[in-house]
């Protein structure tokens, strides 16, 4: 088998999905987690592209990354629709925690921090977890996006599309109707929505740092925690809200 | 093939002359899952401080035409930790451990170079005088010959292990520094460390780097390094260590040919964690005479 | 768009800050069947020399990552032939042409500002202190304070031309000639000269360039410049000519954000010869607020 | 119309021709041009490519070119079958001399060298001028030829096409042949042959050095002439043999 090509360009701002086939390691991936990819062989762009798991199959040994396009790696990627020819580095990072004795859950995704957002849900639905997933936009994403047994609240800045606010006001009234019963909370998505997610409840987050190595070696990827610099690559990407420093 | 890429540099044995920068594989640790530690020349560790160093704030990576910028800023757990808990970890392995070294001051260098001399595991220091991104020290001695020297005897008087000192390119004229440092008795040199940059986003109207400036390598950087790496080799007897952006088998070629003795990979780690492996692989290819100095 | 981006640097009006780099622009001709002349901020003409001279030998370029080795050695038909031959053809065009000298002694260079003041078509004269790729004067002059200042000087007593003074980026502190010249009479400051470097053919075993070692330009090095340029504008009051690696408005955009008041573009223009005319079209569109210094 | 991809990729040493469409002066182009192409949007290649002009319609607006895989640059070309939508520049140098007098021309390639010399065959034959052109190479060449009008003679080294033996022993042959009546020669190829062609005769040569900017601008492209260094771009790349200094 080879890779498929998809045959169009896409402009910078499309999410596209591209499926890894043939990755010896996609059995072991867990949600949270991410790899890396080479963009090209040559020396622009230089550094590989890190990417969350958005969903695994298994039995196939392949998996998905859902990406918006933002500069040349990603355009490099989205010529594949299919691809089994590329450098992937992965299963890297830790991945986010699940706690099987806590029946609800809230994935609160800002943009495309969905991608590693899905490949969770479907998980905690596996743990029959009843899993709430709110989906924060500054407008309407065009994400194909199927949710197979968990609900997915839809909400935009400007209304375009499901409830008009931010992620963070459904969240606010879902925690307040939950009235202190146990919930686990995921967040990811820019900086600023997990800021002010964590300002609302503990959760944990998933970041995002500009990555040299990956795999914590260079200390490029830092942090700021109470516990000093941690490498978002190697102790994270997923991290308790209270742990960081915002 | 049966080729013999063995060499002896300043006294410590290698099996291939490529090894892994300081900075950019750990402690050798990280990379172990993705290449095999034992076929590589050698292992340059991460700088070491005395005292645990918190480094720069992030961002501390941006991305530049061929290259990158970083400011880690010598992020340590300090030597005893890395003694205690680092090394242990490289017992498992037959490969050359080069402790990379950096001080804040002369006598810093020297108390480290003698607590390190007393591990076993440790088969030479690199003296790290030429980081851009440390406000004491750092880059300052490595641009001055006298300063230069002055770290050097400190560490010579404290060790009996080989000492190779890593030079800064951010200099008139490298080799002023190298015959000063050569004189004060170091037994190689490295060269280059990164070039001071900078990045700015043009969006924030900020720095790229938490720290605005930062440290230059990787492919852009190359044809400064062969440069100075060839005007070095004709100004000093001890032998060479080049580096700065090899990629690929070829790119070590070129760094021999303008007279480096052995090699080192940095960034080439991070796009490809086998990069150290193919090189060493490539070399075995092309044959030791691609391996010695050009005649120019 | 009615956004007015004239400056005046130095005593020169510019229609905008974005000039063709000496060495890459010919003395205009060349490329004035690809891009309108009258378009452009100013033109630093290739550096002329007194008496003529052959240039080095060929090969004189080399790619190399996201940059390119030159080493043209500054053939030049001698100061002379230029006024006689290559001056006339610019007078049809509304744009400052700015005269790029390079003399082999102080008496040069002032020998070539007094001949050229007497031309009207000349607006400004850029002192090339800083060519790495000649044996005599040449970087020597912007490698050291003292004789950077000297040529300064020279040239200063010889003309009332404005004067700016194009630094070398191979030297330790950029701010000290910087300094050096503002006291010297300098106008304005051009930075950076290209680095010097050197790539080697591993198939020949030979250096690709004919002179050995040439100079670094391009995206590679414009972290390298970025940085000097924001070093420099807290050392001087003077005016600032960022280059290196400028390709698109937004690389011309980082230098000002960095300190520099006008631009200028060498290799770019290879890459693209409409290069000089897409960068002012985009700062027409990205308006004069992202043309001043960041505040950082 | 848009771009006609080739769809695969062809390995380093493979030549390969790419037809470029809408150029508007593809009618002004005379054999010996040729034209300059930027090879991705990146910095990598940096530098355009400069190729000859193989082949022209002038009806069309179009021209090929022809050129051998040798690295990134015409890695990228040999992925356009057809382009439309290229950067070139051109036509730039001064293209062969022709003189219409003299009635009998050889035309001398070594390998690659080829490209312009079928144009040049070409026009050489609707001026009614008898033309030979002699083809050397190392081993037998994938290069799609139609020798229409004029006489096509080939030779290797390696006996594996033609005639074994060197393009300059055909040569030395029928300049022997001809017994000093008068003859327009041309040559483009490796350095070395263009070398012992001038020793064997004074002819027209098409030289190539490494090139910046193409146009005369940057002194890049030097070769020394008995005139001083002369300009392969703009001042060539075709020099009459006796002025080089070899
Ligand atoms: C652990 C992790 C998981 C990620 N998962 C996803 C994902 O599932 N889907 C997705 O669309 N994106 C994801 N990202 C971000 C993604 O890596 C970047 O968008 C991508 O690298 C941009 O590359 P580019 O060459 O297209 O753009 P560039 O031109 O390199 O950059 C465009 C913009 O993206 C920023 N950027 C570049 N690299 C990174 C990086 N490593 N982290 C954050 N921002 C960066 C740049 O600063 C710049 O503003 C993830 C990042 C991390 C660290
Ligand atoms: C006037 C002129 C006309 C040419 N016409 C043709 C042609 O019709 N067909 C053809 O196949 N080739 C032609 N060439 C050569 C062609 O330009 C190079 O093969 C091409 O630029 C290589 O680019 P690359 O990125 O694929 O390889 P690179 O990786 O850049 O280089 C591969 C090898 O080619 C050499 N090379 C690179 N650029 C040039 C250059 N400008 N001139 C000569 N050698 C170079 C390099 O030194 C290297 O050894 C011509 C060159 C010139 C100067
Ligand atoms: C992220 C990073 C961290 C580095 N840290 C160190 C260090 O701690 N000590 C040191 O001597 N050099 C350090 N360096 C410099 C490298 O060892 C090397 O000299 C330089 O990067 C040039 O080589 P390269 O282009 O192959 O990366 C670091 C480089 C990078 C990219
Ligand atoms: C081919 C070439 C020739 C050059 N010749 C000169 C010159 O004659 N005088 C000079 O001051 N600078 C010369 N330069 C340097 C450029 O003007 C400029 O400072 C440098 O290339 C960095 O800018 P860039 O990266 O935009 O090219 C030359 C550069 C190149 C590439
Ligand atoms: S990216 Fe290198 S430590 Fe995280
Ligand atoms: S390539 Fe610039 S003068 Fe010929």
């Amino acid at each position: 088998m080879s890779s498929k090509w998809r045959g169009t360009q896409a402009a910078k701002g499309t999410v596209c999905k591209t499926v890894i086939r043939r990755f010896e390691s996609a059995p072991r991936l867990i949600p949270g987690q991410f790899v890396t990819i080479r963009c090209g062989t040559g020396t622009e762009p230089l550094l590989r592209r890190p990417f969350a798991v958005h969903r695994v199959n298994r039995e196939e040994k392949s998996f998905e990354i859902l990406y918006e396009i933002k500069g040349e790696g990603t355009r490099f990627l989205s010529q594949y629709e299919e691809a089994d020819d590329l450098d992937i580095l992965g299963p890297l990072g830790n991945g986010f925690k699940i706690d099987l004795n806590i029946k609800n859950a809230i994935l609160v995704a800002g943009g495309i921090g969905i991608a590693p957002l899905t490949f969770l849900a479907e998980e905690l639905v596996k743990e029959k977890i009843n899993v709430t997933l709110i989906l924060g936009s500054k407008t309407k994403l065009d994400i194909p996006l199927s949710a197979i047994g968990y609900k997915l609240l839809i909400c935009t800045e400007d209304g375009s599309e499901g409830t008009k606010g931010l992620a963070t006001d459904l969240l606010n009234e879902f925690v307040r109707a939950q009235n202190f019963a146990p919930l686990q909370i995921y967040a990811c998505g820019p900086k600023a929505m997990l800021k002010a997610v964590a300002q609302i409840t503990n959760c944990q987050v998933s970041l995002e740092e500009i990555m040299a190595c990956g795999v914590g070696a260079c200390l490029g990827c830092a942090v700021k925690t109470k516990d000093g610099y941690k490498m978002v690559c190697k102790d994270g990407p997923v991290f308790n809200s209270e742990d960081i420093i915002w | 093939m049966v080729t013999d890429l063995s060499i002896e540099l300043a006294g410590i044995k290698l099996k291939n002359p490529v090894m892994a920068a300081s900075g950019t594989f750990g402690y050798g640790k990280e990379y172990s899952e993705f290449c095999d530690l034992n076929q590589i020349g050698a292992i340059v560790t991460k700088s070491i401080t005395l005292k645990p160093k918190e480094g720069n704030p992030p961002p501390r990576i941006a991305e530049t035409p061929s290259g990158i910028l970083n400011a880690i800023g010598l992020q340590s757990d300090g030597v005893e930790k890395f003694i205690a808990k680092a090394l242990p970890f490289l017992e498992k392995f037959d490969v050359p451990v080069i402790a990379s070294i950096a001080g804040g001051s002369k006598e810093e260098f020297a108390e480290l170079a003698k607590i390190l001399s007393k591990s076993k595991r440790i088969a030479g220091l690199e003296l790290n005088i030429s980081c851009p991104n440390v406000k004491k020290g750092g880059m300052l001695f490595g641009c001055d010959p006298d300063a230069a020297a002055e770290v050097t005897k400190a560490a010579r008087k404290a060790t009996k292990l080989p000492l190779i000192v890593k030079l800064s390119p951010n200099v008139t004229d490298i080799t002023l520094i190298a015959k000063a440092v050569e004189k004060a008795g170091a037994d190689a040199l490295s060269l280059i460390n990164t070039l001071l940059g900078m990045a700015i986003d043009i969006n924030t109207k900020k720095p790229k780097l938490g720290n605005i400036t930062g440290g230059l390598s990787g492919p852009a950087i190359r044809p400064i390094a062969i440069r100075m790496v060839w005007q070095t080799a004709q100004a000093v007897k001890i032998p060479i260590v080049g580096m700065g952006g090899i990629m690929t088998a070829e790119d070590a070629i070129e760094f021999f040919l303008a007279g480096a003795s052995a090699v080192q990979v940095g960034t080439g780690n991070f796009v490809d964690p086998k990069c150290i492996i193919k090189i060493i692989e490539g070399l075995y290819k092309a044959g030791p005479d691609l391996l010695t100095r050009g005649d120019f």
